[in-house]
């Protein structure tokens, strides 16, 4: 789970991290008197945020107020802004990229520091980045703060500062089951002043139940989306017109794969995850038909289920629901023929081979 | 013999009495495999499948000399589990729960790493030698007894392949899921090297998909330490980048972990590639 | 570092765990009205208290206060208590024992627990005893608790305290460095409630700086052993005549090991650690006179400095304090020709080998 | 061969800049150690003995591909310093600092296992190979080249007894003190493991002294897997019960870890035990 901004910064804040002033509007009529030059900042989690025109600066509160105005007016990567982040622009000195990732490959978390702050880190030079695996039963430990100090060339209370901030930084990560924690810029201020100017934080979905006060934070989901997640189905929005239902990640993304050699395209992904409980796949075509895809292709291995369980399960769908579209199935597994043939009778294309369902459903859906 | 696996594995279910544990404990008896007990906090004296069930893994052990066990405790008590195998002295845990946090994956990986313990998983569907043992949950009838390795990141996926394996033939010496999460205990290139040293095992299966580098890491040993052939399927060429497919694994990111570079490493190190699963069958067919 | 009864059970408390309620007198004036019944207890760090009469129950002012003066006359394994814990008695309805300490095999603190509380370790059979190993890297865990609750046999209340109770003293031994806590008998008291009747807490000596708020507590040293302390040298106080010094505690035992061959006995063992620092060596003779030995048998290896500077040591402390008991000497390392001819010169016995000046000392000093 | 050293084994010192860190720097150098660098925070760019200091281990490794480290950094900075060689690659750290809390010890020992280094002590003389390398503080004069393996909790007591070997014209292979301390990195049985193993080591010293039981657990090594001789001194005997005999570990707690008890084990095992360290050599010229 993305936090929004002011949520990442309100955090970072209760773990002792410096960040600028600032509040919250849902409207322009709630912008305060300006005395100090402001930021507003259009609170969405998708990035291009600046590019958007989501970020304006002002110095009287016209200024802010208009400001205000537009960013509520735009449409950034298809969401409209509901608030905006109003900041006391910080003076900066230096800007620094600081970030914690998990490391896929070591399996570790693993830190990230530049000099090159308030640019995207994939832009910066690799030998300009430097990287520390913090390892989960040791911590931040000295000789990396040293390394890092070093790094950034500090001195003084910015050193004194950014060895707290750093620390504080991993235990937030760790105790909020981050996946990323970024601070970028974080910016060195006058007087050696530690300010984190912008933050990402995304929070592992699976540890969601370990943070309860995360449960009102906002998601921007789609209603389809939302629906998905409280079924426990994995739904992506893709650009075609095939909606695609398989049980694993893997097996589904193969059935994409394998439409578009037949020229298909898929246009939602619905992952049932490992199962094939009969349950879970009425759920998925109830869930499908609302995506409205001009053909459904539904691709099931069988494990623990048998097929003719499957095909009954759809049969209910369509007997409760109608199915205007067409369905294409494919369905593996104890009992196969039998749950095909249940299928046929009914009118529902059934076939026994991938990639023939995936001709098929190219066929219908055209391209 | 196989890898990790012996018709010797002798196998403790943790989680038994729960719907899923007991279906499959008994799946893998019909599979031959040696399942000697199930572990069920207060549930012990009790039987499933005809299997004795403790209370823990400790008093599983002493009374069975269990050296496997196959983890289906839900995921907010998983990490309690797997460490209390680990404690107990398992030599191989495949951790089946899904949705278990990064952060307890991470730490029962690196405390299995202190006391010499091997986890498979999570999220995975473990490992099956045909005709010796599973310690899985995938289907019995996929597989039949051959010289082909399997290992992929996928489940259902992975049964997919197999079966096509099978219908053509071409029997299986050892199939593992090593998991869709973005942190996992056994790596495609612990696997692979496992695979390189098995004398019953002639070439080997991949079965990657996006996100990550696994892959590419893969692609490195192959090109630098396999002398058998190896041919790989990608899962997930037409996924657009930013999403989550599935797998909380399973996202390109930042340009990273695209099917395309995963393709082209392997591709450069000497795999032959599948565009499709059923294509497995037919590249090994051509080049075996 | 051992801590007294009274200091261990303030710990406890700090750390969420029961104890008896209590207070400290330091002479029987400070006894106060009694109540309920009350048990007394000697506050000395050495075992076999109970035996020697120092604990105590008393259900009267003037019974408490006639105990107290008893017990502050006595004298336990030669040192006199300056302080008694007064504490109600606990209505016992089970006595556990439960301890962590390190166990040197694993490298790891190992947590021990029995049934049969109340009485010593040691005497407990090896079947009645639980043993976890805790990782200080994942701590104690679910499992480990429910074995231990299946093991107690314990239901409703005093398993939830428990649970929370063993958990507490991990974090306790954990952050107070220890080396052994150990609570015997943990007492079961009415309506499911956990007390630490009795607690003993050993803190590791090197890790004392990170524990200032120790620095106060009570050891029962010697003046001797105060004084050793001071100057970093171990200091053994032993039972025969000869006081023996060398460098590195297995050099030293060995030394005393071989005085035994010759019918020799050690009075005082003084290791200087690893070191050949004549400074020390200088420090190390000092002490030895004042603990007045029969003969002085001192053993140095040297590695970094040369046996002439170690011979200008002792030389200087013969010529600063006197030494009237005669002093056995082996020096071995660069230079030794020089420096035992230097020591040979100022009379004092210096030999090449071990086992001659062992026998030397042990010709002296009788056995 | 030898044990853990080789004449290419490229070490680190920690803590140079310090009186100990530079006069053992020298030592190791005199006795052909190949010290390829130094490690002080704030140091970096200076020289000791020739040696190149530098503020950090990462920049110390990357520059001189060191293998091996030796820490004389104090008590209160020893676990960071290990921490930081262990993160750093390092295979084999010597941790010669005393005094370190068993706490610190205990830690960087196990994280040393994940990354898969070697601790050796704390609290030791580390370990020479005469005629290739020593990363240690044992004098380079007490040393000949040879094929006695030693292994040892104590300093001194191990100069002593090397000393005696050498006088005697009983060569060494390799000489390792593994500590004093109660929670060590290497164990006995390890190092017995290791000269087993070795084809330059033909017999093997074991210096013991009261506390703990790793003497009796090598004594079950010993019987169980040594083919080569064991001569075995322990320290202690006439120590009293309760008191700590200068080293954290020596002593003799509830009836555990006396001298007596060793003694037992070792003899049972096989082992030859001398009763004063000058014995030693005589009962290997009597052996072999």
């Amino acid at each position: 789970m993305k936090l929004q901004e002011h949520r990442a910064k309100r955090l970072l804040e209760s773990y002792g991290i410096a960040v600028p002033e600032g509040y919250l509007i849902r409207n322009e009529g709630e912008v305060l008197p300006v005395t100090d030059p402001v930021v507003l900042k259009a609170q969405v989690l998708s990035g291009g945020r600046g590019k958007a025109g989501g970020v304006r600066l002002a110095s009287s509160l016209e200024e802010a107020r208009n400001a205000a105005k537009d960013i509520f007016g735009l449409t950034i990567s298809g969401y409209r802004p509901k608030e905006i982040l109003v900041e006391t622009e910080v003076d900066i000195d230096r800007e620094i990229y600081l970030s914690i990732v998990i490391d896929r490959s070591a399996g570790l978390p693993l830190l990230l520091l530049s000099t090159e702050g308030g640019v995207e880190i994939e832009t910066v030079p690799e030998e300009k980045i430097g990287r520390w695996h913090i390892h989960p039963f040791v911590g931040v430990k000295d000789f990396m703060v040293r390394g890092m100090i070093e790094r950034l060339g500090l001195e003084g209370r910015s050193k004194k500062e950014f060895d707290r901030m750093v620390r504080a930084l991993w235990i937030l990560f760790y105790e909020m089951d981050c996946e990323l924690a970024e601070i970028n810029p974080l910016v060195l201020a006058e007087e050696g002043e530690i300010v984190a100017a912008d933050a990402k934080v995304t929070v592992n979905d699976d540890a969601l139940w370990r943070h309860p006060e995360l449960s009102d934070a906002e998601e921007e989901l789609t209603q389809l989306e939302t629906e998905a997640r409280e079924k426990d189905i994995a739904f992506v929005q893709l650009e075609g017109d095939i909606g695609v239902i398989a049980n694993g990640a893997g097996l589904t993304m193969a059935t994409l794969d394998n439409l578009s050699l037949h020229g298909g395209r898929g246009g939602v992904f619905l992952d049932l995850g490992g199962t094939d409980d009969p349950k879970k796949v009425e759920d998925a075509l109830e869930l499908m038909l609302k995506a409205s895809p001009k053909v459904i292709l539904l691709n099931i291995f069988g494990g623990m289920t048998r097929c003719d369980s499957v095909a009954s399960g759809v049969l209910a769908v369509k007997k409760r629901l109608g199915i205007s579209v067409p369905l294409v199935t494919r369905i593996r597994g104890t009992n196969e023929k039998l749950g095909r043939d249940m299928l046929s009778e009914a009118g529902v294309i059934a076939l026994g081979s991938l990639d023939e369902a995936c001709r098929k459903a190219s066929e219908i859906g055209g391209s | 013999m196989s890898i990790i696996l012996s018709s010797e594995t002798r196998v403790i279910v943790q989680g038994i009495t729960g719907h899923q544990g007991t279906h499959q404990a008994g799946a893998m008896l019909d599979f031959g495999t040696k399942v000697v007990a199930g572990v069920t906090p207060g549930k012990g004296g009790e039987r499933v499948k005809g299997v004795p069930v403790f209370n823990s893994m400790r008093d599983a052990v002493s009374s069975t000399s269990a050296n496997a066990s196959i983890v289906f405790v839900p995921a907010r008590f998983a990490m309690d589990a797997v460490l209390e195998a680990i404690d107990a002295g398992i030599e191989t845990i495949a951790v089946i729960t899904e949705k278990i946090p990064i952060r307890d994956s991470m730490e029962f990986i690196q405390y299995a790493r202190i006391k010499g313990s091997r986890i498979i998983g999570p999220n995975c569907p473990g490992i099956a030698s045909p005709g010796l043992s599973k310690v899985g949950i995938m289907p019995n009838a996929i597989f039949s007894r051959g010289r082909v390795g399997v290992v992929s990141r996928s489940g259902t996926l992975t049964y997919e392949i197999v079966n096509a394996l099978t219908e053509a033939g071409i029997g299986q010496s050892t199939c593992i899921g090593i998991g869709g999460d973005p942190v996992i205990g056994t790596s495609f290139v612990e696997v692979l090297r496992l695979f390189e040293e098995d004398k019953d095992t002639d070439s080997v299966v991949l079965v990657g998909e996006i996100g990550g580098t696994a892959e590419e890491e893969a692609a490195r040993f192959i090109g630098d330490h396999m002398s058998k052939p190896v041919f790989a399927y990608i899962a997930g060429r037409t996924a657009p980048p930013g999403k989550r497919m599935g797998h909380a694994g399973a996202i390109i990111a930042r340009n990273m972990g695209t099917a395309q570079s995963k393709i082209d490493s392997l591709t450069e190190a000497g795999a032959r590639i599948a565009s499709v699963p059923q294509e497995i069958p037919r590249l090994i067919e051509k080049e075996c």
